[in-house]
């Protein structure tokens, strides 16, 4: 294949463009025939050869050094240093004294080994002629039973199939059978003699042996350890080699770690992608307890106790990682993995650090650990709150305390009243001027008005455009305002009382239980205490400026006479106490707000409010004649109709006409996962999060307007809730962690309904405002002294009967249980099924029966007069009274509970538990134990010689004193015992 | 501030690409000022000092070191550089062809050497060469991977592969069926045809630039203009919504552009004619279709009575007619760019009832 | 033969050598002797706290008369207890402050773990009054309740940090005992049945700590470095002061209290 | 001992590299694979370049100025060599990579994170940038030179497609990682497909592709449902495509390279004035 010819005839030859006059190439003669010299070549081979090898180990290196692996040698350096601290720790410990004696009787054993040596041989010898022997007959044994084995099936199968050799293969069988037993017993007989055998060997070696054996075990740990540390690090060149590229295929020490959970996918589109948690790659001691002080990415997990362990309710290898902190889950990168730091510093930090940057493509970064409880709620999504999780819980309850379920589509706030007063009676109770002031600004009349602010926000004040916001604004509230009126039909109600002390309705609100839904002013802040539910009514400053004092005693009096669906329960105050309250309460004025002039209102400004809404849907033309013919009423009406419809006033107050309208806001079930790409961030210098723009919007819903040129019907419509940072935060919370991630129904809370619609009832009647209830509540606190506290709850299922419960739920007033108490327990005319929600929400969180139980007690006679010499000794009565009088010398506050009642009011058992240890049912309780533990934790009896100080005894003692003799309850028939 | 600006406004499609094509014209027809080692030098080391000083702008930055640009910005600098050489080569011939010296190729032409070791070892040196660049370079940029599909979220802009932003920056001008396939269709039959419609024997097996100076400028034109051009300004220039956004602008998603795009039936009807739009689509495009078929059918014979007399006779009227149809192809594109930008001409014919828009 | 074997040698040396280093040192069957002073988990050594800082807490101005107490509802008290009984929150004596608890607040060095005492400290109930009134303590170093009396006391301790402890002793010379695992500084102790019952402890996770005498005087005894030392007293409130002391050092450290001095909530 | 130290000595000298070398080159097996030898001579390059089966593709002599770096600019070897190395790489990456939805997108992220030598990945794509951009250069030297003229119309052509080849291959590849560059890149580059003249359901003249009522061309019958196995980019179109860059693609340039190469030798070797 040499052939260099061109095809010829193919095609002409292309004709030469010059004449070709042969000139020599320059240098020919030096190169001979060749266009380089070949060590020319070699020269450039050489070079780049080297490069590419060097090169390709550079590669490698690259390749080969990940991130991960270096925190797993990092991990076992540290665990290196731990087991050597460990084994200090131990050798340090040894009883050092023991160990060198039982050194020293070792060398006497052997010592005296070395005398008997000739007769240790003899045994050996012998031994080691048994084994033999034994290995022999054994495997004959093995052999004859597999031979027979094989006889019995050929037997079997012949008889079965009715062969005629079938006596003859019986016989064989009986033959090998006999061989069979011969072996087994030569080999047992030998057995046994080994063992003789090896007994008689230890009569010379068996204390050595003993010894021998007790130095390991004194030495178990310590080897523990020193296994462990060879295992850890067995050289260099072992793990090194392990490790290396190529090498490491086999069996590396470093190493992907990873959690596959069943049934758990990323949801993807298309498809869902089962979830593998490689978190545990880097994060190694996150489920070993010893590493609480190691550092970051090998610290152990803060709370053990709820998560990761598998005794645990989120045990690691069913719930992994991702599930509630989010990430990527495959990462094993710090960057990849989706980390996001709490902070600014932290921030800062990463990026010098880990050269962290935000990462644009993730869609589910990690939660930060301040956000860390939006994770719980896509399984705990059961009932409205997560347990132990304070800050998300908080979040929650602001937003049905704000109602923004009002106009956002939420889940869990289904079916909720609308948190504003009703509207369509709202001429009866306020004045057009009044509520044209406050719609301007509500937080300018009270400073913690929930009411938001629609008007002269970000985007609708000063000027912009041909808009005059200031005139326009007052324009469209005007409107409003008329519409309203124009629709209010107020209610017929008595005149009120006038003539109250306000000082002493201070006194009342004060004490009374008013602060456990209601504030005035700003609410103090208090450590350890949350103060949320205050805000579940409205904020009481400035009523006076409001409403008047009639409509005032009215309300107090009965809040239901004047709005048959309000919230507020009776507080069952006298007519004199209503007089005072609404004394008090008119008395809390704005003078200066009131004084404030109304806005003007503009002709010009709201013809263009009317034409602009006129012209949704008609022509510019049709609008303008339809507008000549309104007069200044028929346009108010129109645009404040329009308006209402256009702010979605409705979402929040019962507006006649738009009793049917759908709420205009932007539907938040699934806000977690909502796609960046759709959030519009506008001109904002803000970080292109969800949780920042969520943040954002909180802040100042209508700042995303700024710096853009739109019409007013374009503008952002949310109105300003002047959310204080905390709140903003909370919500937010929230709203991040309402994802689209299904998890299995595994994983799901499994809450009882129960539990849940009993949790769902008490936060709508803000029963923690005042009680503790699940270790959660108890807001009102703060205004009051400890003695003056609202019972914590806890337990109150299994504490209390359910025919008392009821029948206290449905009438407070008429149960004076705690009379030193100045809160009442308001009525709320429960109905009976909203009753039995409470009774069997708290019968449910106990697990104890509900509604029938028995409330007999078994006793007898001497045990009746055992529990009254000790209810007698116990001095019980030091602070329980057994009546309804207060003891002399004594103040209401330092007294307990009327113990006559307690027969009829707690459950037999309860009281069992409870006098054992208060501290363990109500933490903080004045009640005190008796019967403190011990040492061992067992508990003790004061008094020894009492039924032998059997505390269990001397409690039921009690217990039955109390419920028969002081109370006068009933007694069980006891089979075999007389009961009289 | 205000060069930034500038450039800014120079990049504009419409400009840049206009510049571009009168830069390429002239240098072919002054090749001897443009095409000598020099101004190469001029040219490079203005391109590599542009590089540096822009890449301290962070929107520059942000868009030239995406993974997926880098090789781009890569044959940003290889395809003038190639272009500069071989027309460097070119010019140097035709130097020597008209001082009746042989050319550079042909001083060695009638050597042979041997193909072991020249050929391939220096293949083989090339080869290893080739690898150390491949891995030195990936281990510098990590390839780009961005989160899962998600059908239902699409990116904005979304972009084709880089190497077909040609084809997606004629869609502004052109309908998909045009730009999507025919055109490219016509550009692989019209490089297939290359070999059959010329046939000029001159400038066979070395560079030179005026023995072929109609192909070489002809072909330019396509790749360089068409084609490169266009690829670079769909890479760096073309942000959201396909909107043009300037080297050192940021890429706001809500930019918009005025959409003031007429049809040629409305320029005729309504402005020019003062009457609404015939029903029939036929008869309401029926100027667009003699526009479309006398630029097809009326202009080739009259190039071949006119300007292309000499093409005719050499060629004959087959190779002739082909050839002719494939530039007035090529030509479509620069003309109804030229209408888009002077006249925000939309479509020439307008059926969208059919689908079946020019 | 002998040719071709050489490299197989030799990578069966290699491979030798790696086991070999491998699972070479795990002969070794008695631990290396663990000396006193090893770094972490052993505890400070106290003869190292060779520094005194002595001083004395005065008050300035008259002090405020303690409330009177009323004893009527329980006849045990009322008849032991002492004519006109106070309560015991201000006791000045040669203008110095007594009850102050004294402490170093910060500066120990990090890290250390000090000793635990194994003996107990002591309160008593005696004639409705708690002995000592202020006193401080380690956590877990056991603390004994005893009751003198022949009335039912509770000693309720209303801890924050720790779990709280309300053990009722009906029997007199009932003594019993507990320990906080948490420091908490206050942690006060009351009687709910006798409300004007209340002692003071101070629960340190260091032995650093005193509670001034009669006179307002106090020594501590520290071992040399920078320190910050805090006055507690459960009417006036915080005072703290900083102080260096050297090897076997003596330093004067005087804190002032006056009237308008508010104690703080914790 | 002074026979052992012969007996070393002797052993050196055998194992000395030159020896080694020698006796390796005289065995029957390396004789029976190379068997010219080294090249040493003018005589036994020639034979080489003759009896190899690659270097074949070679003549055995060539035109000085053919294979000057400035008049080749080498690009046509660097895109067959680039195809080599894809080849290659993408081998490596075939076992670890698998097409489907579960797993296309997570596999690619191993080799990213995970997978020992994921640097392949890498390497892969930038090399099939770089193919795209070495075949275009290629095209331009072989137009400036001229070198499409006769004899070499036929190879142009060849050439032409091989470049459309080249492409496709990097097209259907782009697609594999599956994450939104790659199914959005695809989405858009396969969109023009709906467009195509009466093939395509959005294209001109599909309409008239009917009887009475009843469209043949419509989204489940046109070209880019042909090209995605699907209306949209899904599972389907990601296997084909794997199919078609993995085996169909290369086989079809591969066969057409041989052709490629082929050509070059009959037409007269690298271009050159003649």
């Amino acid at each position: 294949m040499s052939s260099e010819t061109p095809n010829e005839g193919g095609h002409k030859k292309p004709p030469i463009p010059t004449p070709a006059k042969k000139i020599p190439a320059l240098n020919i003669d030096k190169r001979g025939d060749r266009l380089y010299e070949v060590i020319y070549l070699h020269k450039w081979f050489a070079i780049s050869s080297l490069l590419l090898f060097g090169f390709t180990v550079a590669m490698v290196m690259v390749d080969y050094s990940r991130e991960w692996k270096r925190y797993q040698r990092e991990f076992v350096r540290l665990q290196i240093q731990r087991t050597q601290r460990d084994m200090q720790q131990v050798s340090s410990s040894l009883d050092r004294a023991k160990f060198q004696q039982l050194q020293q009787q070792l060398q006497q054993t052997r010592a005296q080994q070395q005398q008997n040596e000739a007769q240790i041989d003899k045994i050996q010898k012998q031994l080691n002629d048994l084994n033999a022997k034994y290995y022999a007959a054994d495997e004959n044994y093995r052999f004859a039973k597999a031979v027979y084995d094989s006889d019995k099936y050929e037997y079997e199968e012949a008889v079965a199939t009715k062969r005629s050799n079938a006596p003859k293969l019986a016989e064989k069988l009986k033959e090998t059978e006999k061989r069979m037993n011969d072996y087994k017993a030569q080999s047992e007989k030998l057995t046994l003699d080994i063992r003789a055998s090896n007994t008689e060997l230890d009569k010379y070696v068996g204390k050595r042996n003993e010894i021998q054996k007790d130095m390991e075990t004194m030495l178990a740990d310590y080897t523990r350890l020193q296994t462990r540390l060879n295992t850890l690090n067995p050289g260099v060149i072992v793990t090194s080699f392990r490790n290396a590229p190529v090498f490491d295929f086999m069996n590396p020490s470093e190493r992907i770690n990873q959690i596959i959970v069943n049934n758990l996918y990323n949801d993807q589109p298309f498809k869902a992608i089962p979830r593998v948690d490689r978190c545990t790659t880097c994060h190694l001691g996150i489920d070993q307890k010893t590493y609480q002080d190691a550092a970051q990415p090998f610290t152990t997990h803060p709370n053990l106790d709820l998560y990761l362990a598998s005794s645990s309710p989120h045990p690691m290898e069913s719930f992994g990682c991702t599930t509630c902190h989010a990430g990527l889950d495959r990462a094993t990168s710090f960057q990849n993995a989706g980390h996001m730091p709490h902070s600014e510093e932290q921030r800062k930090e990463w990026q010098k650090k880990y050269n962290w940057h935000e990462q644009e493509f993730l869609e589910t970064p990690m939660l930060t650990t301040n956000d860390i409880q939006a994770g719980c709620y896509k399984c705990h999504n059961a009932s409205p709150e997560v347990p132990q999780a304070a800050a998300f819980n908080s979040g929650r309850d602001l937003i049905r305390i704000y109602g923004c379920f009002g106009c956002h589509k939420l889940p869990g706030y289904e079916n909720i009243r609308k948190v504003g007063p009703d509207l369509s009676t709202v001429s009866g109770k306020l004045t057009k001027e009044w509520v044209r002031k406050w719609l301007a600004n509500p937080k300018d009349f009270k400073s913690q008005a929930r009411m938001p602010q629609f008007w002269w926000n970000s985007n609708n004040s000063g000027s912009t455009g041909n808009t005059n916001w200031d005139k326009r604004n007052a324009a469209e509230i005007n409107a409003i305002a008329e519409y309203l009126w124009s629709k209010s039909k107020p209610k017929q109600l008595p005149p009120g009382r006038t003539n109250g002390n306000a000082v002493a309705g201070k006194q009342i609100v004060e004490t009374v239980g008013c602060f456990g839904c209601h504030a005035i002013g700003p609410i103090q802040e208090a450590a350890n205490q949350t103060q949320i539910r205050r805000r579940h009514g409205f904020n009481l400053e400035n009523q006076g400026s409001k409403v008047s004092q009639s409509w005032i005693y009215n309300w107090v009096k009965d809040p239901t006479q004047v709005w048959p669906e309000t919230k507020m329960p009776s507080l069952r105050l006298t007519d004199e106490e209503a007089a005072n309250v609404a004394a008090y309460l008119s008395s809390l004025k704005n003078p200066e707000w009131e004084q404030r002039p109304l806005p003007e209102i503009d002709q010009a400004a709201l013809d263009d409010v009317t034409l602009e809404l006129l012209r949704t849907n008609s022509t510019d033309i049709e609008a303008h004649e339809k507008l000549k013919d309104m007069t200044a009423e028929q346009k108010n009406l129109f645009a404040g109709e329009r308006l209402i419809s256009r702010y979605g006033c409705f979402g929040c107050h019962n507006v006649p006409g738009f009793e049917k309208a759908q709420p205009i806001g932007t539907e938040l079930t699934e806000a977690g996962s909502k796609l960046i790409s759709q959030l519009d961030f506008g001109f904002l210098p803000i970080e292109h999060s969800r949780r920042a723009w969520y943040e954002q919007k909180l802040k100042d819903p209508r700042i995303f307007d700024v710096g853009r040129v739109k019409r007013p019907e374009e503008l952002l419509k949310m109105p300003n809730f002047r959310f204080s940072d905390k709140d903003v935060e909370a919500v937010s919370g929230v709203l991040v962690s309402l994802v689209k991630d299904p998890v299995p129904l595994e994983m799901r809370d499994k809450t009882p309904q129960a539990v849940a619609d009993g949790r769902q009832f008490i936060a709508e009647k803000n029963c923690r405002g005042c009680h503790l209830i699940e270790g959660v509540g108890g807001d009102i606190r703060p205004t009051k002294e400890q003695a003056q506290w609202p019972p914590n709850l806890n337990t109150e299922g299994f504490k209390t009967q359910p025919l008392w419960l009821h029948s206290f739920l449905k009438d407070p007033g008429s149960v004076k249980l705690r009379p030193w108490l100045t809160a009442r327990m308001p009525t709320f005319h429960f109905t009976e099924q909203q009753a039995a929600t409470i009774e069997r929400y708290f019968s449910a969180l106990d697990r104890v029966d509900y509604p029938f139980i028995s409330t007999d007690v078994e006793t007898d006679t001497q045990r009746l007069s055992v529990g009254a010499d000790l209810f007698m000794k116990l001095q019980c009565t030091s602070c329980h009274p057994t009546s309804n009088a207060i003891p002399p010398g004594k103040s209401p506050e330092d007294l307990a509970p009327n113990l006559q009642l307690a027969h009829e009011r707690l459950r037999p058992d309860w009281v069992l538990q409870w006098v054992r240890d208060p501290q363990k049912i109500f933490p903080g309780t004045r009640m005190p134990t008796f019967f403190p533990p011990n040492d061992k934790g067992v508990p003790v009896s004061p008094f020894p010689n009492i039924l032998g100080g059997d505390v269990t005894a001397q409690i039921q003692a009690i217990r039955d004193h109390l419920f028969i003799t002081v109370g006068g309850g009933r007694r069980a028939a006891r089979s075999g015992t007389v009961t009289k | 501030m205000f060069i930034k600006d500038f450039i800014n406004a120079i990049t504009a499609p419409y400009f840049l690409i206009t510049a571009a094509a009168i830069l390429l014209l002239v240098s072919l027809k002054y090749p001897d000022k443009f095409y000598t080692s020099k101004s190469g030098a001029i040219v490079f080391a203005c391109m590599f000092g542009f590089l540096g000083i822009s890449v301290l702008d962070p929107n520059f930055r942000l868009i030239v070191t995406k993974a997926d640009n880098v090789p781009i910005v890569g044959m940003l600098f290889l395809v003038p550089f190639f272009t500069w050489f071989a027309l460097r080569e070119a010019v140097r011939n035709d130097k020597r062809i008209a001082e009746g010296k042989p050319l550079v190729e042909q001083e060695e032409t009638a050597d042979k050497v041997l193909t072991w070791p020249d050929l391939v070892y220096t293949e083989l040196i090339c080869m290893v060469v080739l690898t150390v660049v491949l891995i030195g370079w990936s281990m510098a940029l990590q390839a780009p991977l961005e989160e899962p599909a998600n059908p239902s979220s699409s990116p904005n802009p979304s972009k084709a592969p880089w190497y077909f932003l040609g084809l997606q920056e004629m869609l502004v001008y052109f309908d998909p069926w045009l730009a999507g396939v025919v055109f490219p269709g016509l550009i692989i039959v019209g490089l297939m045809a290359i070999p059959y419609i010329d046939t000029n024997p001159k400038g066979n097996g070395y560079f030179t630039l005026r023995e072929r100076r109609w192909e070489i400028t002809t072909f330019l034109f396509g790749f360089l203009i068409l084609w490169i051009l266009l690829v670079i300004l769909g890479t760096f220039l073309r942000g959201p919504n396909w909107n043009f956004f300037g080297p050192y602008e940021f890429w706001d998603i809500h930019k918009l552009e005025a959409l003031v795009n007429v049809n040629l039936s409305e320029y005729i009807w309504v402005k020019g004619l003062g009457m609404g739009l015939p029903k029939n689509p036929i008869i309401r495009e029926i100027f667009g279709f003699l526009v479309v078929l006398g630029y097809f059918l009326l202009i080739p014979p009259l190039l071949a009575k006119t300007w292309l007399k000499r093409f005719y006779q050499t060629l004959g009227p087959i190779r002739f007619h082909v050839m002719t149809f494939l530039l007035l192809a090529m030509t479509a594109l620069p003309i109804k760019m030229v209408l888009r930008w002077l006249f925000n001409l939309k479509y020439i014919i307008g059926i969208p009832e059919y689908f079946f828009n020019i | 033969m002998h040719k071709r074997s050489l490299p197989l040698c030799a990578s069966l040396l290699m491979v030798a050598l790696v086991a070999g280093c491998g699972g070479g040192s795990n002969e070794t069957n008695v631990p290396p002797p663990g000396g006193p002073g090893a770094p972490g988990g052993t505890t400070f050594d106290m003869s190292k706290a060779n520094a005194t800082i002595t001083g004395k807490i005065s008050f300035e101005g008259t002090p405020p008369p303690n409330d009177k107490i009323q004893m009527s509802a329980d006849p045990y008290c009322a008849q032991h207890a002492a004519q006109n009984p106070t309560t015991e929150t201000v006791k000045v004596s040669d203008g110095g402050l007594e009850n102050v608890i004294v402490f170093v607040s910060s500066g120990l060095s990090a890290g250390a773990t000090y000793a635990t005492p194994t003996t107990p400290v002591e309160i008593n109930q005696e004639n409705c009054h708690y002995t000592p009134h202020v006193f401080t303590m380690m956590t877990n170093q056991p603390l004994k309740v005893k009751n003198s009396d022949m009335t039912l006391h509770n000693i309720h301790a209303w801890a924050e940090k720790n779990p709280q402890f309300n053990v009722g002793q009906p029997v007199k010379d009932m003594v019993s005992e507990t320990k906080f695992k948490n420091p908490e500084v206050p942690l006060p102790v009351r009687c709910d049945v006798h409300k004007w019952m209340g002692a003071f402890i101070g629960v340190f996770d260091h032995p650093f700590h005193t509670v001034s005498k009669s006179g307002g005087s106090f020594e501590l005894k520290v071992p040399p470095g920078n320190y910050e030392v805090t006055a507690w007293h459960e009417k006036f409130g915080k005072k703290t002061m900083m102080v260096q002391v050297g090897d076997n050092d003596k330093k004067e450290l005087n804190f002032s209290f006056n009237t308008n001095d508010k104690g703080t909530a914790d | 001992m002074a026979n052992f130290k012969d007996w070393l000595k002797e052993t050196f000298k055998a194992l000395s590299p030159a020896r080694v070398g020698e006796y390796i080159q005289e065995s029957q097996v390396y004789r029976s694979i190379f068997r010219v030898g080294v090249p040493d001579s003018d005589r036994k390059r020639m034979l080489v370049m003759l009896g190899n089966v690659f270097l074949h593709l070679h003549p055995v002599k060539v035109r000085k100025s053919g294979i000057r770096m400035r008049y080749t600019w080498c690009m046509g070897g660097i895109t067959f060599f680039l195809f080599l190395s894809l080849t290659f790489t993408g081998l490596l990456l075939m076992f670890y990579y698998r097409p489907t939805l579960e797993y296309a997108y997570v596999d690619i992220r191993d080799l990213r994170e995970q997978v020992p030598l994921g640097i392949m990945r890498e390497i892969h794509r930038w090399g099939a940038h770089a193919m795209v951009i070495a075949v275009w250069l290629h095209m331009y030297r072989v137009f400036m030179t001229g070198s499409y003229k006769p004899p070499r119309e036929f190879n142009w052509n060849v050439g032409v497609i091989l470049l459309v080849l080249t492409l496709l291959l990097s097209f259907t590849g782009y697609l594999l990682p599956w994450d939104q560059l790659a199914i959005w890149a695809i989405t858009v580059g396969s969109n023009m497909a709906r467009a195509t003249p009466f093939a395509g359901h959005e294209g001109p003249g599909s309409a008239l592709l009917k009887l009475g009522d009843i469209a043949f061309v419509n989204n489940q019958s046109d070209m880019r449902f042909a090209l995605l196995g699907g209306r949209f980019v899904g599972e389907a179109a990601l296997l084909r495509f794997y199919v078609l860059h993995c085996v169909g693609l290369p086989l079809v340039a591969g066969f057409l390279m041989a052709i490629h190469f082929w050509r070059i030798r009959r037409d007269g070797g690298i271009s050159g004035p003649l």
